[in-house]
């Protein structure tokens, strides 16, 4: 099974890469898009074809490797 | 002659690569600010090294976008000699004047050190001064300097001569473990098809007085203020260089 | 609403509040309060350390600011001053390694310059627990990153700096940075408002609530809650610094400018005051114009907020636009929150409403100042102890090692008793041999370029010292002359005894200039200590200052500024007391530099000083015998004076061809390091034995491995030894010849018998792996 | 509205980050993890209300700077 993991910063975390794409995209002309924010995106390819399997089995992983709980929360998604 | 050295937010060898030209090299240099809209008359343009606009998203992805880069565009459409050094090389692969992108490096490492570089190819106006074959040592400072074509791309590159520097072993033999970032085909500098824009992850620069270690790096401006002097007409195509 | 879990959670102590009434002559509400709370907190106050500081030698002719500025200076000739300090940023580099580090880069570059100076090298001192502990390589690994991260990307070179690995830094690493500046001495700018009327501006990042209370976080010990009362992280954004220090230089280059001030520790609150206080003036500002990142923000979260990158600067009535103009060009915006006035008062306003109203001098000068009670620690007595009897029953002998032919050099595993492991009781052959490559192996004394390989060292091509060949070097450009830099401590040395350790930095951090051919000209200090309110900790603290100040006093290097950081504990166990000195010292010629590494086949090898095989608190005993006992090298002061003057004079008359000084490991260690990185020259040497015990094994291991202070090895050309020898003698240091270089094995006797015979190629692999081979899967 | 674009390297492209991530799990005893491929993640907050207008945006933006052509390729989500 293949389990997508969402990492991003916190919200109170400032982002001054998503910042600095924003005001890039601004100067472009790109107004419309108010913010950005940055993250990073994990697909996992699992040895398992059980959704609740592959939910934990990702969650742990997160918890552990992907994402840094001091300023990240992450989020899962499998299919 | 003159140099005109552009500089990006976020640019840091821009100093670097003046004081080679102006202070090393005896020429005419200019700092060209990319918000800039001509190029100050100069004969031959520098994208120097560094993190232009923090290199937030993608190294080079956003200084693309600079005004500068209209006129830097025309430039080379009318034949002149540009050198990607560094961040310059990448924003040169973000514009798409040369072909190709950056990944990050195999070790996910910055790595600053010298390498040795073999030269391939010499008819390029920053190249004409060496021999094919010749080992430069050359210092490199990046994170993502890991070259990559797809296969076609590469193929390409490869039969028009267009891979200027390779990374070798001292002696100028291929070695997984002297690419210090994984580069395919153990690139380190190539050029556009016409041969006068050059992209280099090497710092020439920082290799230009022997107090710092090494003067390897004169090579690359020996050769442009050379080819310029010459004229305007190209140099004789040399022997082609050593099959990859 | 101030109940006392409110000061409790503001670090403030119910006689301080009672001071606070006192200066208001009213109750503060809780903006003032905060406002109190960081500006007397130990970070920002210097409450328990002001007084020991207050005896450090601080003056010197060559001295242009001395401490209380942003940084301090000295004067390098040619009209221009070198501009350096050092910042500690423990506490958040161990909640968030990277980040941690990589604010700490930034806001001592924002130190320097924001006094004017271009910053043109960084160093680092950085301590962790032992590296084969899990937990260690993660707070390496971005702590390492970090600082790369940071500096690479604004373009300021990394030249030096230090690692060690102790297990008393385990929940406390320590992360110290340095930052050097070159400015025209004439024109050196302080954080001074002044001037009524005159312009307040805010430039840079805008504000978040993050970092609230790092500055009272970094003043309070870490405890199983700290989890729990995590402040947000600070995240650094190097591509504004870059910005902010291209615009700022700009805006310093008219003199609209009257002063400057970066936001750091406690924000916008410390740097108006500070700037205020410094000025005899008092700054008022609106804090509604302060550019907010998150909504709603409160005047109290504004005031405290410690987000990074940001500026305060004081301009001249009249000479805005010129100003605005500047940044603009930088795309930034300088935002007019305020003007300095006559009432020498803090006053904010939150459109156009007085929330918080404050003397300065209630939050700078009269912050309280404690001479805290100080006995000299009990564990000290048995530490001291050391028999070295024990250790030739079942010491030397004991080393598990068989070779490097697995591919892996040796090590020790640090939670094994080596006693057992010595059963098999015969003595191994080669037992030196097998105690240097230990020592070689050993993460502290093992090559750093696994670390230095992932900074920029070489842009601003200026770096003709490279990291790893001893002191950093920079040559100034337009003029003939160099910087050499340094930094050192020894945390080991100083739980041992404290006095003698921080000579033995001072010494040590002068002597690494001293030898790469530069006069030292001053120094900054970093301290890092325990909980102050404990006694023990506190004489930790003042036996330190007293030696810092008796060594920069005889090696005429004054202190020109420096940081503390105190209550680096876990769970109640403190960090071995850490000063780190930096120390700036100045080449006449940049092509005069020396650096470690042997240069040519067949020159004499030269050992100025003289070794007495001391032992105590070795990295030796430490690796070898798993012995952290006895006390530090000894030192004589004006010997070392001597040392350092002899260095500088042979490296000016070109008579030299390296240096390179004794310190971790002893001369063993130091000789090997000199064959490294010259394609495996090796060297043949012998030297004097020492008698310290009955055994003779560790007698020759204290020859190879005693960490006697006050020498160097050098190699010169064999036609030169005789004038190195001569100058020594006139200069009263002693030297004597130990041998040549050459051959691809390196080959010491002591006392003529063949004690270290090693493949130069086996001892580079094993130091060279020292660090690398705990990432080395990692690769991908 | 808010749209959400996958930025990943295609799947010809060496992945340094995803296989250090994948031989680190494994080391630590995540075999079922079979393979890890890392990308990045943007969140974008646009000022229009229709969800085909901010689809169009964000694939517009996506191709001029998110994405590099040459080794990425991207999704897009709106809610
Ligand atoms: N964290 C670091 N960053 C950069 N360089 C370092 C670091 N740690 C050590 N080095 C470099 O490695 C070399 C050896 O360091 P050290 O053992 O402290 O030297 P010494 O014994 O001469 O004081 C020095 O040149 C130093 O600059
Ligand atoms: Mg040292």
């Amino acid at each position: 099974m293949r389990a997508r993991v969402f990492v991003t910063l916190k919200p109170s975390v400032f982002d001054p890469q998503g910042r600095t794409i924003a005001d890039a995209l601004h100067s472009l002309g790109y107004g419309t898009v108010e913010d950005v924010r940055q993250g990073k995106y994990f697909e996992l390819d699992l040895a398992t074809t059980e959704a609740a399997q592959a939910r934990a089995l990702a969650a742990e992983v997160a918890d552990k490797v992907l994402a840094n709980p001091v300023i990240e929360s992450y989020r899962i998604e499998v299919d | 002659m003159r140099f005109g050295i552009v500089v990006f937010p976020g640019s840091n060898c821009d100093e670097d690569a003046y004081h080679a030209a102006k202070d090393v090299f005896g020429q005419d240099a200019e700092y060209i600010w990319h918000k800039d809209t001509d190029l100050k008359g100069a004969d031959v343009v520098i994208l120097p090294g560094g993190f232009a606009h923090g290199d937030y998203l993608r190294t080079g992805a956003m200084a693309r976008f600079s005004p500068i880069m209209g006129q830097v565009r025309a430039f080379v459409e009318r034949g002149g000699p540009v050198l990607g050094i560094c961040n310059g090389f990448q924003i040169l692969l973000e514009s798409g004047l040369l072909p190709g992108a950056m990944l990050r490096n195999r070790t996910l490492k910055y790595r600053c050190e010298h390498v040795h570089l073999r030269v391939e190819q010499t008819d390029t106006p920053f190249t004409s001064a060496a021999k094919v074959g010749q080992v430069l040592r050359i210092p490199i400072g990046h994170g993502e300097g890991n070259y990559f074509a797809p296969s076609d791309m590469l193929a390409t590159l490869e039969s028009n001569r267009q891979v200027i520097l390779r990374y070798t072993d001292p002696n100028g033999e291929l070695d997984p473990d002297s690419n210090p970032n994984g580069s395919v085909n153990a690139i380190a500098a190539i050029c556009n098809e016409s041969r006068n824009v050059v992209g280099m992850m090497p710092h020439p620069e920082r290799a230009c007085e022997s107090l710092l270690g090494g003067v390897d790096g004169r090579m690359i401006f020996e050769s442009v203020v050379e080819t310029l002097a010459r004229g305007p007409e190209r140099p004789a195509l040399q022997a082609v260089g050593r099959a990859f | 609403m101030i109940d006392p879990q409110v000061l409790e959670r503001h670090g403030l102590k119910p006689d301080e509040y009672e001071r606070i009434k006192q200066f208001l002559g009213r109750e503060p509400n809780l903006t003032e309060l905060g406002i109190f709370s960081v500006m007397w907190s130990e970070h920002c106050s210097y409450k328990s350390s002001r007084v020991h500081l207050k005896t450090l030698p601080t003056t010197g002719k060559q001295v242009l600011q001395g401490p209380g500025e942003n940084a301090g200076a000295v004067d390098i000739g040619d009209g221009l001053a070198a501009v350096f300090k050092i910042e500690s940023h423990n506490p958040p580099s161990f909640i968030e390694p990277y980040q941690g580090a990589a604010t700490g880069v930034g806001g001592i570059i924002r130190d320097i310059f924001t006094m004017g100076a271009r910053p043109i090298a960084l160093l680092n001192s950085l301590r962790f627990g032992s590296i084969d502990v899990p937990g260690t390589r993660r707070l390496l690994e971005g702590v390492v990153a970090g600082i790369a991260g940071y500096g690479n990307s604004i373009g300021i070179p990394t030249v030096g700096g230090e690692i060690a690995f102790e297990p008393s830094y385990a929940g406390n690493p320590l992360v110290n940075v340095f930052c050097l500046g070159i400015a025209k001495a004439s024109d050196i700018i302080k954080g001074v408002a002044s001037g009524v009327g005159n312009s307040v501006y805010y430039v840079g990042a805008k504000t978040g609530r993050d970092g609230i209370h790092g500055a009272t976080m970094a003043s309070a010990e870490f405890d199983e809650k700290s989890a729990e009362k995590r402040p947000a992280v600070q995240v650094g954004d190097p591509f504004m610094e870059k910005l902010l220090l291209e615009a700022c230089l700009e805006v310093m280059q008219t003199d609209a400018l009257v002063g400057i001030q970066d936001m750091g520790a406690a924000g916008l609150t410390c740097s108006t005051t500070e700037m205020g206080s410094r000025g005899g003036a008092g700054v008022e500002i609106d804090i509604a114009h302060v550019p907010q990142r998150e909504s709603r923000m409160t005047p109290y979260e504004i005031m405290l907020s410690e987000s990074q990158e940001r500026m305060l600067l004081v301009v001249k009535r009249g000479r805005e636009a010129e100003v605005e103009r500047i940044f603009d060009k930088w795309d930034l915006h300088a935002v007019h929150i305020g003007e300095v006035t006559s009432d020498g008062m803090l006053r904010v306003k939150d459109k156009g409403t007085v929330v918080a109203e404050i003397p300065n001098r209630a939050l700078t000068d009269e912050a309280p100042v404690y001479r805290r009670p100080m006995t000299e620690p009990e564990y000290l007595a048995e530490v001291r102890k050391l028999d070295l009897d024990v250790l030739t029953r079942d010491g030397l002998k004991a080393i598990p090692y068989s070779g490097v032919g697995d591919g892996l050099p040796p090590s020790r595993n640090a939670s094994a008793d080596h006693r057992s492991l010595g059963e098999g009781g015969q003595t191994v052959p080669g037992s030196q041999n097998t105690a240097l490559l230990l020592l070689l192996g050993s993460a502290t004394i093992g090559s750093k370029k696994w670390v230095y390989r992932q900074y920029d060292h070489m842009v601003r091509t200026n770096t003709i010292n490279y990291p790893g060949f001893g002191a950093g070097v920079v040559r100034i450009k337009g003029t003939d002359r160099a910087l050499a830099l340094s930094v050192d401590g020894n945390g080991r040395y100083c739980y041992l005894d404290p006095y003698r350790g921080a000579m033995l930095a001072v010494a040590e951090a002068a002597r690494n200039v001293a030898c790469a051919g530069a006069r030292p000209l001053g120094a900054t200090n970093c301290l890092n200590f325990g909980n102050p309110e404990r006694p023990a900790i506190m004489w930790q603290f003042a036996k330190t200052v007293e030696g810092i100040g008796a060594a920069c006093r005889a090696l005429d290097v004054p202190i020109t500024g420096g940081n503390v950081s105190l209550y680096n504990e876990t769970d109640g166990k403190a960090i071995y007391p850490t000063p780190v000195i930096g120390v700036v010292g100045l080449l006449e010629h940049a092509d005069r530099v020396v650096s470690r590494r042997f240069h040519r086949s067949g020159d004499a090898i030269i050992l100025l000083g003289e070794g007495h095989g001391e032992l105590g608190g070795s990295e030796y005993l430490k690796v070898v015998h798993d012995l952290v006992r006895g006390g530090p090298p000894s030192i004589d002061l004006d010997a070392e004076r001597a040392l350092q003057d002899l260095l500088v004079t042979l490296a000016t008359e070109r008579l030299i061809h390296s240096a390179h000084d004794c310190s971790d490991g002893g001369l063993a260690v130091t000789l090997a390091e000199c064959c490294f990185d010259t394609e495996g020259m090796g060297a043949d040497v012998s030297i004097p034995g020492v008698e310290i015990t009955r055994d003779p094994a560790l007698n020759t291991a204290a020859a190879l491995f005693g960490e006697s202070a006050s020498r160097v090895l050098v190699s010169v050309v064999p036609e030169s030894a005789t004038a190195v020898l001569e100058r020594a003698a006139a200069a009263n240091v002693p030297a004597r010849m130990i041998g040549q270089t050459g051959g691809n094995l390196l080959r010491i006797a002591v006392a003529g018998q063949m004690a270290v015979d090693l493949s130069i190629h086996e001892a580079e692999r094993v130091w060279n792996a020292a660090i690398e081979r705990y990432f080395a899967k990692r690769v991908a």
